[in-house]
């Protein structure tokens, strides 16, 4: 049975991060950016988690962290949505190339 | 003679300008207080005489000092030598004229003698200052009032002049902070104190350094060449009482500070680099008399003769001589009284002729014969006649300057006597062009001076007069603070 | 739990006055004023009572520290919001949710205060996040206006972002290091590869948030469409907050690697002053302009942070105890006459001074104190900065930080400018001004000029060096 | 014993009056200030006369002879240890001689302008100038440093300056008072220099001790003088010429004359007391102050003296035979008399029989400031009767001013060198050292005087004799009134006539020499035969020409085309000056200088500024707008400083 390992972990962790950059970088609905930081944050959660697991099983101090992620990854989702419904009032879309009034 | 006293007057002056209501008492509380100060300044002198006369022989004398910012070293260290007390007297003769010459200025009288008196302010603190931080500081208080000075009342280009002199002086204070602080750290005492430093060992290294930074930055005050380029436009666009103190009071800061702190302070720096400033001096005195030599505007005439008069100073410090230094330190007086006065005379004839092209005017002796006769007056001070105080001056440089046996010295020496050709050049020329010659029909019923501008005038030429006829009383307040300054370069030239 | 109470009392104030504003939000029916005065008075009692009983110490393991430097931090801090409540009465009053504008506030200002006294990267985060989300929402309080809404946009995006990366960053130094405490910390560093990586992360969350070149590039978006209260906030408590946590975190913790940090600190710092100042010469929008200079201004922070040494701390908070009420000045004025007129482009100050001088003097005052002239406590302020930051006898970095603060300087003088010397046909009519932010204004003013002259508080926050 | 106070009133009279009358004159002296200033000047006279008179008969004399008596000094401006510039007196022959010229000829010119100067506008700033004047060159005469001489040297030349432009609404004034000014500023430049380099040398000021220090041989200063030298030339011999040129400067020597003839310009009497009688022989009172340095230890120096006043003498005469304004002919007379004095001094020795040329020289400008100041004066009375300075408007005035025909006559029989008239003795005396020491120059002179005479009696006859004068068509009737000007005019004229007559006869040698010591003025009767013969030639040839109105001076000019035209046109050294000073200085030096300024060292600042603010302009683009944009900067920024510090900086 292949057991995975720290490497392998970081492995998805990492890709995950860069697939959500990347997702963050070029998707213009504001929505699916805000999933792309979700997905980032799940990336770093992963991190945690396996660091936690594999290099120093005897703290929590991973575990915990992910656990605040989660909650704070909620929190900041729900402003931002709130703030894109706003949006959405004020320019009528909500893709991201819209909002770029002020610059220079 | 308590020095607190000489900040806090302007000082006080200021603040009540600010809080006064009334606009016609503006201008006498402003009179008030620069004839204080002119009061202050004479009993500073004949203390000090007196003070010396008695046989003390400290370098310093009336020193105060007061703990500020203590967790910095820094003290609030006042103290005064012969060449301090000049440069006093010096700013008290230009302030009173400034405000006289200003009467009857009618946009904003009040923020107008703000500022000057402000300007003032940071004058006077900067000559008193024994400590390089309140030092600074007051120079940096000198700049911003020439720049609203300009940009408010100015004329011509007032904005990019204004613009251009603050940036430059602000760059010329920036070279001066880094200066300090290469000072300031490395002295194992970690102070600004100025007698302090002059008697630590700097590191070598270090003094080249900061001397070059200290320098340049001072000198950009003093229309250092090339970095001069600041005076022709600020001064032909300030107003008339901007223009004199912009020439009388703060490029005066520059010079004293060059000698003060620059050569003082960093001997070993100042003798790695003295022939670089002859030779910048030198191209400034001839070039400036040069430049003059073309201009047709009586302000940048003007401008471009400090610029020339000017270097005298910093080719009197270059030659690392006392006499030489004694010599930068009347011209620095003299230059002052001089210029002030010639801008004060041109921003006379422009209020009544209304141009300061020199090829538009003639024969203005005829109806204004006071006004003319005091451009004759300064104009042969700014030439070098002897009996004036240009003559004293330069003379004092040049046999300075002339100590040294050297090719190299002998030959700026000679160039820069050249200049005395060219200025009478130039100042005959705008003298001929203006006050001489048929007048214009325009002109013909133009009226002279009124009070306050003759008394303006009257209190600059006796101080021209005063240097001129009797120069002995100035060499002997500066010559021994200059020798101080000398006793720090071991080797004798 | 006495100590509880005394050494986390800044933090119950306030949470106390966001629950007191919660009640009062419930109970309708009252008016803007009356409300605004309650909070201004609540907002002067938590700043007053911010200098009693404080003492150093430590709760829940170290997560939360205090001493009286941090208590000093937070006071400042406190006195910003307290002149931020005077100084826009003038849009308070005409907002339609003052309460939720202040909870939100004061939540941000909760989550900067635990931010200074965090321990640990846990509580770090949590209250970085806590002192960021609220302000995106700040941001969207001028509901009608498009800006408006699109800086809260671009707020939230650029922080969420900016925090994926702190987290990716502590996740790294978790792995690296095995610790997220801030004091078990320094013993595991030792410069390696993926410290340095994780390091640079964790620097870009501060440079984000103290708006540091390259990762400025919210900042001028932002501040330029938020409500002016907002923005004050934004560019003066939340910055202020940060660069007191960015010295303590870079002094205490990463301690070891200083080297490393002093070039990174240095190399941001110059390209930070300069970019900032070039940005910050062209612009028109006068929010937006204040924010390129305060961008500037931070580069000038970090070269006092690259002292490294107690003076580098007492000269840092020394600055942002002057920056906070020079800058809340010039956002004040600004406010003074948008909020009457609607008027933001430098422009538009063309011959303010005609019609209202005082208003312009303050401004002027301002913007001299910002720029760092005599006799006005910017001079001080940044003196000092950049002494701390030469005992370095780093002279080219002095230099350069020097020569911009001409460039500075120049910009600065530009609204000066348009304010005394040009001429203007139509200026700015008479500015009524509200009572309360007129007493702000003299607060101020009296802070630009005597902060630097009295020299006994400089002394006494590097007294409260621990 | 003479006195401080009484010496120093001397100069100080008219310095009182130059203050009273330039403060208060315009509107309290109106009228009475010519009479205020000439009181001053008389008792001013008097005092000089007596203490002359003191000096010569009763203290001077120590030991058989002249001492230098310095009864005051003042330091004025100490420099360093020994160098200082002082205030003081010095008396010495010289010294009293030039009291007593100056004196004499200013109250003849005060009293003259009383009537000359009447109903002028700013007659009391006349007064006044006049007193400023006659106080420098007092001053200046009786320094006692050298310094101090070079400063009342630049005092007369602001004089003269204000005086030449006195009627400062005319063009020609204006620009010849710029001129006068500056040309002799450029020789004092050169007398600066030489005085720096004399006081680096001899360690003083003082002219006693500097002159003792340089002459006596082998002390160390002399010999530091000697050794060092520039372009092999030693230093002292660079400062002595350098000095000579300020003096040249000052006495309009060649090339330095082109000042002069315009300086004619001004008020007539100013011309005679400052333009012939006084400051122009300054310069050859400079040369004799300093002669013992010049004969003893820069040879060459001297030399260069010699040959300068020689030529300058010849050229000017030459030129002065062409022109037809009166004034610059007498104008181009005294650039040639005052030739005659510097190469008296340049071909004399010091002390003993060769010594002759100081005295001779001395004695020249002695009696050169009588006839020439009558000169002058007379062509002043002239210039007042026919209002123009033209020869071609005047003829047959004898009938009209008899008294200024008299002693018009005398001046020219005088400055011809007719025996018995002054200038006879003084002349001969020039001549005879001359030939003891250097024949060419003997013959220049000699040429020289013979054209004298010519020049000076064509102006004499064609003033006063030639064509029947044409008043009428020229001012009116009213316009001759006045006539000769009524008795103010009418004493000095006489006064001077006088001197001119008489002066010839004071036994010069006994009290100036070189050495001081006296010698007896020889006086050999055969040797005069030649100057003589020479003078009436050149009197007959005049009188040939010019008495009686016909073409043969025009036939003459145009036999002689190329000579005549460029004596006609001085030489063309206005000319030349203009080329160097206008084309070379200003266009190549001043214009450039400015053109750099305003475009290079002013465009390199302003260039900073554009710079800056064009990159500005060029990177606004990474402020987009794009928040996704700023995301991938932040992204790439933090990789960036993260690899730079993992790889590179470490």
């Amino acid at each position: 049975m292949f057991t995975p390992g720290l490497y392998h972990i970081l492995f998805i962790s990492t890709a995950l991060f860069f697939i959500g950059v990347f997702g963050f970088l070029t998707r213009k609905n504001l929505i699916t950016i805000l999933m792309s930081v979700e997905l980032i944050l799940n990336s770093v959660n992963l991190n945690f988690i396996a660091f936690n697991k594999y290099l120093w099983p005897d703290k929590l101090d991973g575990l915990f962290f992910t656990i605040f992620i989660i909650a704070i990854a909620a929190a900041e989702a729900a402003v931002a949505i709130a703030i894109i419904i706003n949006l959405y009032r004020s320019h009528h879309s909500i893709d991201v190339d819209n909002a770029e009034e002020m610059k220079y | 003679m308590n020095l607190t006293l000489l900040i806090l007057v302007p000082l006080i002056t200021a603040i009540a300008l600010l809080l006064m209501r009334n606009k016609q008492q503006v201008k006498w509380l402003a009179l008030t207080g620069a004839t204080v100060q002119l009061v202050l300044a004479f009993v500073l002198l004949f203390t000090y005489r007196n003070e010396v006369a008695s046989g003390n022989a400290e370098q310093f004398l009336f020193q105060q000092q007061y703990d500020w910012f203590p967790s910095w070293y820094i003290s609030f260290h006042l103290g005064v030598d012969g060449i301090s007390v000049a440069m006093i007297l010096l700013t008290a003769f230009v302030v009173i004229a400034g405000v006289l010459v200003s009467w009857n200025i009618d946009r904003m009288p009040k923020e107008f003698y703000f500022l000057l008196i402000l300007l003032s302010f940071g004058a006077y603190g900067f000559f008193l200052s024994l400590d390089l931080f309140i030092l600074f500081f007051f120079l940096e208080i000198a700049v911003i009032p020439k720049y609203l000075l300009i940009g408010i009342w100015g004329s011509g280009k007032k904005e990019y002049a204004a613009n251009k002199l603050a940036l430059m002086l602000m760059g010329g204070s920036a070279l001066v902070l880094v200066g300090l602080l290469g000072l300031y750290f490395s002295n194992p005492e970690r102070t600004f104190d100025l007698v302090k430093l002059s008697h630590l060992d700097i590191p070598v290294y270090i003094q080249k350094i900061c001397f070059p930074l200290l320098f340049v930055g001072f000198g950009v005050f003093t229309a250092l060449f090339p970095f001069h380029t600041w005076v022709p436009d600020g001064h032909s666009s300030a107003p008339t009482a901007g223009s004199m103190f912009l020439a009388g009071i703060s490029m005066k800061l520059g010079g004293y500070g060059c000698l003060r702190v620059a050569a003082y302070v960093i001997p070993e720096g100042a003798k790695e680099y003295a022939d670089i400033i002859i030779v910048l001096s030198t191209i400034a005195i001839l070039y400036g008399a040069f430049a003059t030599m073309m201009q047709k505007d009586l302000k940048y005439m003007n401008a471009y003769s400090s610029v020339s008069h000017v270097g005298f100073v910093l080719f009197g410090i270059g030659m690392l001589t006392k006499t030489a230094i004694t010599g930068a330190v009347i011209q620095m007086v003299s230059h002052g009284l001089m210029t002030a006065l010639f801008f004060a005379v041109i921003g006379m004839i422009y209020e009544r002729t209304h141009t300061r092209e020199v090829n538009e005017m003639g024969g203005l002796l005829k109806v204004m014969p006071f006004i003319t006769t005091v451009l004759f007056i300064v104009g042969l001070c700014s030439l070098g006649l002897p009996g004036l105080s240009g003559f004293v001056a330069e003379v004092t440089v040049f046999m300075g300057a002339w100590e040294h046996p050297d090719f190299f010295h002998r030959f700026a020496t000679i160039l820069a006597c050249m200049s005395i050709v060219v200025t009478a050049v130039y100042i005959l020329r705008a003298i001929s062009r203006t006050a001489m010659g048929p007048i214009k029909e325009s002109y013909s019923n133009l009226t002279d001076a009124r009070w306050n501008e003759k008394l303006a005038a009257i209190i600059l030429i006796a101080g021209i007069i005063a240097i001129g006829v009797a120069p002995f009383w100035l060499n002997n307040l500066i010559s021994p603070g200059a020798e101080i300054i000398m006793q720090k370069f071991s080797v004798a030239p | 739990m006495n100590e509880f109470l005394t050494l986390m009392k800044p933090e119950l104030q306030i949470t106390i006055i966001i629950f007191l504003l919660l009640f009062i939000k419930l109970s309708k029916g009252i008016k803007n004023d009356l409300l605004l005065l309650i909070i201004q008075n609540l907002l002067l009692l938590n700043f007053i009572a911010g200098f009693f009983f404080n003492a150093p110490g430590n709760l829940f393991d170290g997560m939360y520290q205090t001493n009286t430097l941090i208590a000093f931090q937070k006071s400042i801090l406190n006195l910003g919001i307290y002149l931020i409540s005077l100084l826009f009465t003038g849009w308070f009053r005409k907002t339609e949710h003052l309460p939720e504008f202040f909870i939100l506030m004061l939540s941000a200002l909760l989550g900067l205060d635990f931010l200074i006294s965090s321990g640990n990267f846990l509580i770090f985060f949590l209250s970085l996040e806590l002192a960021t989300i609220p302000i995106a929402a700040m941001a969207n309080f001028d509901l009608e206006k498009k800006i408006s809404s699109e800086a809260a946009m671009k707020m939230i995006l650029s922080s969420a972002f900016s925090s994926g990366i702190l987290l990716f960053g502590i996740s790294l130094i978790y792995g690296a290091t095995g610790t997220i405490n801030f004091e078990a910390l320094p013993a595991q560093l030792d410069g390696s590869t993926l410290q340095i990586l994780s390091f640079v992360f964790l620097i870009t969350a501060f440079a984000f948030k103290l708006s540091i070149v390259p990762f400025h590039l919210w900042t001028a978006d932002v501040y330029e469409g938020s409500p002016i209260a907002a923005t004050s906030f934004l560019s003066v408590i939340s910055k202020g907050a940060m660069a007191f946590v960015f010295i303590s975190v870079l002094y205490r913790v990463f301690q070891p690697m200083h080297q490393v940090w002093y070039n990174m600190v240095m190399l941001l710092s110059i390209i930070t002053m300069i970019i900032g100042n070039l940005f910050a010469l062209r612009q028109q929008n006068i929010k937006r302009f204040l924010a390129f200079s305060s961008i500037a201004q931070v580069g000038f922070i970090l070269v006092g942070i690259t002292a490294n040494s107690p003076e580098g701390i007492s000269s840092v908070v020394y600055f942002i105890l002057i920056y906070t009420v020079s800058n809340l000045t010039a956002f004040g004025v600004a406010a003074a006459i948008s909020s009457q007129t609607g008027k933001e482009k430098i422009e538009d100050y063309k011959g303010l001074y005609q019609t209202n001088p005082l208003l312009s003097w303050v401004m002027a005052l301002a913007l001299f104190s910002l720029a760092g002239i005599p006799p006005t406590a910017g001079f001080f302020g940044k003196l000092f900065l950049l002494t701390a930051g030469a005992s370095n006898a780093n002279y080219g970095f002095i230099l350069i930080a020097a020569l911009n603060m001409i460039v500075s300087l120049y910009y600065y003088l530009r609204v000066i400018r348009s304010i005394f010397m040009d001429k203007n046909e139509q200026p700015i009519e008479k500015i009524n001004i509200h009572p309360s932010t007129k007493f702000a204004f003299i607060i101020c003013s009296a802070g630009i000029v005597l902060i630097g002259m009295l020299s006994w508080i400089y002394d006494y926050i590097q007294s409260l060096n621990p | 014993m003479l006195n401080a106070t009484t010496i120093a009133l001397i100069p100080l009279l008219p310095l009182a009056g130059f203050l009273v009358l330039g403060l208060f004159g315009r509107k309290y002296f109106k009228n009475s200030s010519g009479i205020i200033a000439t009181i001053l000047l008389l008792a001013a006279t008097i005092l000089a006369i007596y203490t002359a008179y003191g000096y010569f008969f009763e203290y001077g004399k120590v030991n058989g002879v002249y001492e230098k008596f310095i009864p005051l000094k003042y330091t004025w401006l100490q420099f360093s240890e020994g160098v200082s510039i002082d205030m003081g007196i010095m008396l010495d022959p010289i010294t009293c001689m030039m009291l007593v010229v100056i004196t004499f000829v200013s109250l003849m010119v005060h009293i003259y302008s009383l009537t000359y100067m009447k109903g002028e506008e700013r007659f009391a700033t006349y007064y006044s100038f006049l007193g400023l004047f006659t106080f420098s060159m007092l001053a200046l005469v009786i320094s006692s440093n050298v310094f101090q001489i070079y400063i009342f040297w630049e005092l007369v030349g602001v004089s003269s300056f204000l005086l030449i432009g006195f009627y400062y609404d005319k063009p020609s004034a204006v620009a010849a008072c710029k001129k006068a000014f500056i040309v002799t500023r450029f020789a004092d430049l050169g007398f600066l220099i030489g005085i720096l380099i004399l006081s680096f040398y001899s360690g003083t000021l003082d002219f006693s001790a500097l002159i003792q220090r340089l002459t006596t041989p082998g002390s160390a200063e002399l010999s530091a003088a000697l050794s060092s030298s520039f372009m092999g030339i030693s230093a002292l011999t660079w400062a002595m010429v350098l000095v000579f040129i300020g003096a040249a400067g000052k006495s309009a020597m060649f090339p330095l004359q082109i000042w002069l003839p315009d300086a004619m310009e001004g008020p007539t009497p100013v011309s005679a007391l400052i333009h012939a009688a006084t400051m122009v022989v300054a310069g050859v009172f400079l040369v004799a102050r300093l002669f013992p340095v010049f004969a003893l230890s820069a040879p060459d120096a001297l030399r260069l003296v010699a040959y300068v006043g020689a030529i300058s003498a010849l050229l000017a005469a030459i030129i002065a035979c062409t022109q037809t304004d009166i004034k610059r002919v007498l104008a181009f007379s005294t650039i040639s008399q005052i030739g005659y004095m510097m190469f008296a001094l340049g071909v004399s020795k010091y002390g003993g029989e060769g010594g002759l040329g100081y005295t001779a020289s001395m004695f020249h400008l002695f009696t050169h400031a009588m006839f020439k100041a009558l000169l002058f004066l007379g062509a002043g009375s002239v210039i007042h009767f026919i209002h123009s300075n033209e020869m071609k408007d005047m003829g047959g005035l004898r009938k009209y001013l008899p008294v200024t025909h008299i002693t018009f006559l005398i001046a020219c029989l005088a400055i011809a060198g007719i025996p018995p008239f002054a200038g006879f003795f003084s002349k001969e005396e020039i001549l005879s050292a001359a030939y003891q020491n250097n024949m060419i120059i003997y013959w220049i002179a000699l040429f020289t005087s013979g054209l004298t005479a010519f020049y000076m009696f064509r102006l004499y006859f064609g003033i006063f004799w030639n064509k029947a004068p044409s008043l009428k068509e020229r001012a009116g009737g009213e316009a001759h009134a006045h006539g000769e000007g009524g008795f103010a005019m009418m004493l000095p004229l006489i006064l001077l006539a006088t001197g001119a007559a008489a002066a010839g006869f004071i036994p010069f040698g006994n009290f100036v020499s070189s050495d001081g010591k006296g010698s007896e003025s020889a006086f050999h009767l055969q040797f005069s035969i030649a100057p003589v013969l020479f003078g009436l030639t050149g009197i007959f040839i005049a009188m040939w020409l010019y008495k009686k109105e016909n073409n043969k001076p025009d036939i003459i000019a145009a036999s002689m085309n190329g000579l005549y035209k460029s004596a006609w046109n001085k030489f063309y050294f206005d000319e030349m000056y203009l080329f160097v000073t206008k084309k070379i200085l200003f266009n190549l030096v001043a214009k450039p200088a400015a053109w750099i300024d305003k475009n290079v060292v002013d465009g390199l600042v302003n260039a900073t500024g554009n710079t800056t603010m064009f990159i500005s302009k060029k990177i606004k683009g990474i402020q987009s707008g794009k928040v996704q944009q700023y995301a991938a900067y932040f992204l790439v920024a933090a990789i960036a400083v993260a690899v730079l510090f993992i790889y590179w900086w470490k």
